[in-house]
């Protein structure tokens, strides 16, 4: 099969949901011109209709995906970097959050929120912090992220057609990671989590490039350490069950996760596990995850932040 | 654009309904049969009316937080009845219970009402797009106070719709006060229509207290608005004679407002102004008047009764949490 | 000793506060006229220079005091309702806990946020919800929110002193809870945990009304089983301590928390009792959140958010 | 206002420093030798030079962040040897190498480099608001570019700074461009000024390319700011010859911009046209040009020298997070 990257997937699923359906179409800044390869050239097929740059107005930018959501359109905004999600954040969690809910579920609101996550251009903390735990913490908004180009397309694709609020950011750390991908229409679901990888010793649950890392470590430690590996894919909804019969199996877990270690939603995962697998733990969960400090700029994120060397230790230590 | 008689009647019926449904929220409240707050529009009311009676079913519309959109949703012609169940928190409300004040109903396109000042502007570009998109002539009517537009999401909407020439009327009800703070503290120049210059987007100042003049501003600003012709800003001049919310102390600053400031201002009470000009221009006689009252006081009756008869919502645990996602 | 109301006792250590350092002075919306007791008033003693109304805008808002700070000023910043501080939330979140750190410490921004938070009024979602949980997940902002009118003027004068932002809600549930409040000038720390309430079979770790909820459960329960309370009086920094030798007596932990389960505080908590305390532990840590659900308004959020049949409930069920 | 041949000579000297520290960036970019990323001045020099040349050290300014505020910080006195060993992650570097591009100058009341384009504007409210308080003269700088204006950020601080009669001077760098996008789609105006209307703020168009017109505006408004005349925008009319960042196509909306455009607005090089005006006024000669050209060169020679000389900043996790929060 061919291999695409990340980034070349994902506009793949965009250009592909947008011929589908002409209710489809894309809002940001500077996305007709491409800051990011995911949207570059769409312009010259869909035209400026549906391929919208605003001015960095991010409230007036978002509002135009959300009330053309209202309106039964399904629009996709794109933030560009992740944080910048949070100058109309008011807006895009909360008020989007509640809008199916609060209103008594008559009407729903299919926006889809992207940007570009996470550390590896050493341009800190403002451009570089996750954003899938703050908005899962946020009710009524899908949270995903994909760590392959098969997951980006699929999981695009399956964000674009739900009926529901989703963020779903990818880290800027792997959008060139190449990949099988099919050339086919097909949907990643939201909610079911992949074991990318067999094992018997310890489970690691992670996600993008954490994920990426994850594998990485896993191969080094083969014959030593058999290392499971899970993919959530998306965050909310969580598929526990996957996890859950991975811990039947190896009774040990570590969550890798790019978001900080305080509030981040590893700290979800280990309390859930914690009450519905206590029985199941030989060892405590173990959370690898960014210190709480913000994304420090310069040459400290490499080794602050989650990598190849903190997850080995975290496995061995788990596995002592 | 001068209304006709029959546009004059209707306007004055809505205006006598919307007055008479907010006494009545407002009795409510006091009687403790409200839940969450009441924002009352006495003295307000004829902005809204002025602005929603000739909107079509199919125009978008964010009813301003006064009076919580009573007078602009009537006037647009939607059936509040769930409205008053929703505000005292029953199952048949429009919102099933859940939403305290936050009434939707979006099959008249009034998608929201944000619980956050200023959060009626963003949406309403995508609303103006997808109007425009369409191409059906759909026009945004987005009503809100002066005090809103000390947000900076109301430039940014103002912006974006400027710069896409989108069928959006930025329809503000200037009555002065944003809660305890007073426009002229607030906002340095005299009309906050002022901004509308920085945008190059044309604006009109009319009298709010006058449902009439209002209402033909209006008029013109949705005819033109259907042509493409862009956005508008109309800025109503209008007071409010209560307390911001009930149970709120009724201050200017951080002192009460004065009798006399009362006295003056309750002068040019819209109902009453409506009611001599009506009466003046012979379009309506003092029996018919009677009559609308009459209607509007049974119909208010009917609201109260649907309400009250309703039953509490109380969804399970359970079945709320199957309704956070849309299927 | 004189009893007061939590947010007199709140208004309190403003006045103290701004009487002891001219470099103190509130913004917000309305405080002059006083939305809420807190500051109702105040305008008399300090004048306008130091009691500023600003027209709604969050942002300018907020930049007063984030500006006056950088400035060497000690601003208090009144959102109002908690939800209001996300309508400037790239400000108040991430540009402040960066500020310090990023610029290699040379600078600290004391900035004191506040809000009336929580459930109680009906209002749903937007003015109901909590936001400790959230403003906990970004670095470099200390977080507190007190539950008894001795804590509120303790916090609020350590918060006032600190060198650092803080936010520091309070509870809407409980303001007109009167307590104990000494007259003369004292601070509670941020960063110390206070046992309410000694016990032996379980530890309950809750905040704010909800601690007002576990300390009637905890009675109700006298004789059958004995209910350690702690009070974790800030979250950031969080005291580990206290918490753990609790556990060490009572082996079970019941963490109440009026934020939502997915990514709020409670979960945090749990994962790092599993990490430093899993030895301690008899049985599973159960928390009592906010379900997964935009707050409810009408009559709903008696039965849904945490209350003292859920509380009950679940110290039961962790003894059992 | 007119100005001395010694503000002329300073205003020229700035000028062509900061124009060869933007060439020095750049190259050092397209070697690898910075960090992050870098967001070229070149042709945009002269605006950031006039507006902070003739500042006091306590004046407050918010430096663009084309050319990463550079013209901007050394024309106000600032030693910016410890900025390029923060823009290459050193220990030296002015944020201890921690910030990236997000340096900081407290000393010289240069608080912030936020990397959220427009979120200059709120604190600027706070800094005018000690400034007013202190009542010792000092002035607000807050210069951004024509993009940031579409944040209503900028609509707050500029309804609050005249509420106030703040000491804020809104200095808007146009350029015609943000990123890949024209000023002439994203702002429905000719000038962006115009949007001081919305709020009676005087307004100043100058030609941002002459740094002698600049400076004219910018001394004539520092002196009424700090006079106490409340607020004023100025907008300099500008170029950006480059891409937006380093890497970047250039692009106008999807379309490359066309030799003829940079044939066009390079007609109008800042040095080129300051070196015409004080060799043709008589303020400077050829060699006295060719000497200031030289000690400039020689200056950023240590700079660089200086970061390179530094060691990497690698700080243990530990010494990190216990720098988080201040004692
Ligand atoms: C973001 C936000 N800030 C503050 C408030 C509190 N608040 C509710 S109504 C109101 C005043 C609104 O004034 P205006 O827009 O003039 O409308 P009016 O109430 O005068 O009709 C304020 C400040 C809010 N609900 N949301
Ligand atoms: C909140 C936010 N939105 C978007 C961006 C991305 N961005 C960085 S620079 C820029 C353009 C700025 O244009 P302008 O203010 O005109 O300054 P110029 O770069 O032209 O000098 C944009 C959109 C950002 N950094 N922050
Ligand atoms: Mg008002
Ligand atoms: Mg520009």
């Amino acid at each position: 099969m061919r291999t695409i990257t990340l980034i070349g997937a994902i506009k793949e699923a965009l250009a592909e949901e947008m011929r589908r359906d002409e209710d489809v179409f894309l809002v940001g800044q500077d996305v007709r011109g491409g800051i990011f390869p995911h949207t570059k050239g769409l312009i010259e097929e869909f035209g400026e209709e549906r391929i919208l740059d605003t001015p960095i107005s991010e409230s007036g930018m978002y509002g135009t995906a959300m009330g053309a959501a209202q309106e039964g359109m399904r629009p996709i905004v794109d933030f560009m970097f992740g944080g910048f999600s949070y100058v109309t954040f008011s807006e895009c969690s909360v008020s989007t959050g509640q809008y199916h809910f609060l209103h008594g579920s008559q009407r729903s609101l299919p926006v889809v929120m992207t940007a570009g996550v996470g550390t590896g251009q050493r341009l800190a903390n403002d451009h570089a912090m996750s954003i899938h735990g703050t908005f899962a913490h946020h009710p009524g908004i899908k949270v995903a992220m994909p760590s392959t180009p098969y997951d980006a397309k699929g999981l695009f694709k399956a964000a674009i057609r739900d009926n529901n609020p989703v963020m779903i950011p990818w880290h800027m750390g792997i959008m060139m990671l190449k990949g099988e991908v099919p050339e086919e229409d097909y949907m990643v679901p939201l909610g079911v989590a992949d074991v990318k990888r067999q094992g018997s010793d310890v489970t690691v649950l992670a996600n993008s490039v954490q994920l990426q890392n994850a594998l990485k470590v896993a191969d080094k430690l083969d014959g030593e350490i058999s290392v499971e590996i899970i993919d959530p894919r998306s965050f909310v909804p969580f598929d526990m069950e996957t996890l859950l019969t991975s811990l039947e199996k190896t009774n040990r877990l570590v969550v890798v996760d790019e978001d900080w270690e305080s509030g981040g939603f590893a700290s979800t995962i280990s309390a859930r596990v914690m009450e519905q697998g206590f029985d199941l733990l030989d060892a405590p969960v173990t959370r690898v995850c960014m210190p709480n400090m913000p994304v420090p700029g310069g040459y400290m994120e490499e080794y602050v932040a989650p990598n190849p060397d903190k997850i080995e230790a975290a496995i061995r230590n788990v596995c002592a | 654009m001068s209304l006709t008689k029959e546009q004059k009647l209707t306007l004055f019926t809505n205006l006598v309904r919307a007055d008479l449904y907010d006494k009545m929220m407002y009795r409510r409240m006091m009687q403790g049969k409200l839940i969450g707050f009441y924002h009352p529009i006495e003295g307000g009311v004829a902005p809204g009316v002025g602005a929603c009676t000739f909107l079509n079913k199919d125009d978008n519309l964010n009813p301003h937080h006064r009076g919580h959109g009573m007078a602009h949703m009537i006037s647009k012609g939607i059936d509040v009845r769930t409205f008053l169940a929703e505000h005292t928190g029953k199952e048949t409300g429009c919102c099933k219970g859940r939403s305290a004040f936050h009434f939707s109903y979006p099959d008249h396109k009034v998608y929201q009402m944000s619980g956050f000042i200023g959060h009626n502007f963003a949406p309403c570009v995508g609303w103006g797009y997808a109007a425009k998109r369409r191409a059906q002539g759909q026009v945004v009517m987005n009503c809100s106070g002066d005090g809103s537009y000390g947000q900076g999401r109301a430039h940014e909407a103002m912006l974006m719709a400027q710069n896409w020439k989108l069928p959006i009327i930025f329809f503000c009800e200037n009555n002065g006060m944003s809660i305890f703070s007073t426009a002229k503290e607030m906002h340095p120049t005299e009309n906050i229509s002022s901004l509308a210059q920085g945008f190059g987007m044309p604006a009109v100042v009319v009298d709010g207290q006058d449902v009439f003049a209002v209402a033909e501003v209006a008029l013109a600003a949705i005819a033109d608005a259907r042509k493409g012709k862009g956005p508008v800003f109309i800025e109503c001049k209008t007071e409010r004679f209560t307390e911001h919310d009930i149970g709120t102390p009724d201050l200017a600053g951080w002192e009460d407002r004065t009798p006399a400031q009362h006295e003056d201002m309750r002068k040019r009470e819209p109902v009453n102004l409506a009611t001599e000009r009506v009466l003046a221009d012979k379009t309506l006689t003092q029996a018919r008047i009677d009559a609308i009252r009459e209607a509007a006081l049974k119909e208010i009756e009917e609201v109260e009764a649907f309400a009250d008869a309703s039953e509490i919502a109380r969804p399970s645990e359970e079945e709320l949490l199957a309704n956070v996602f849309a299927p």
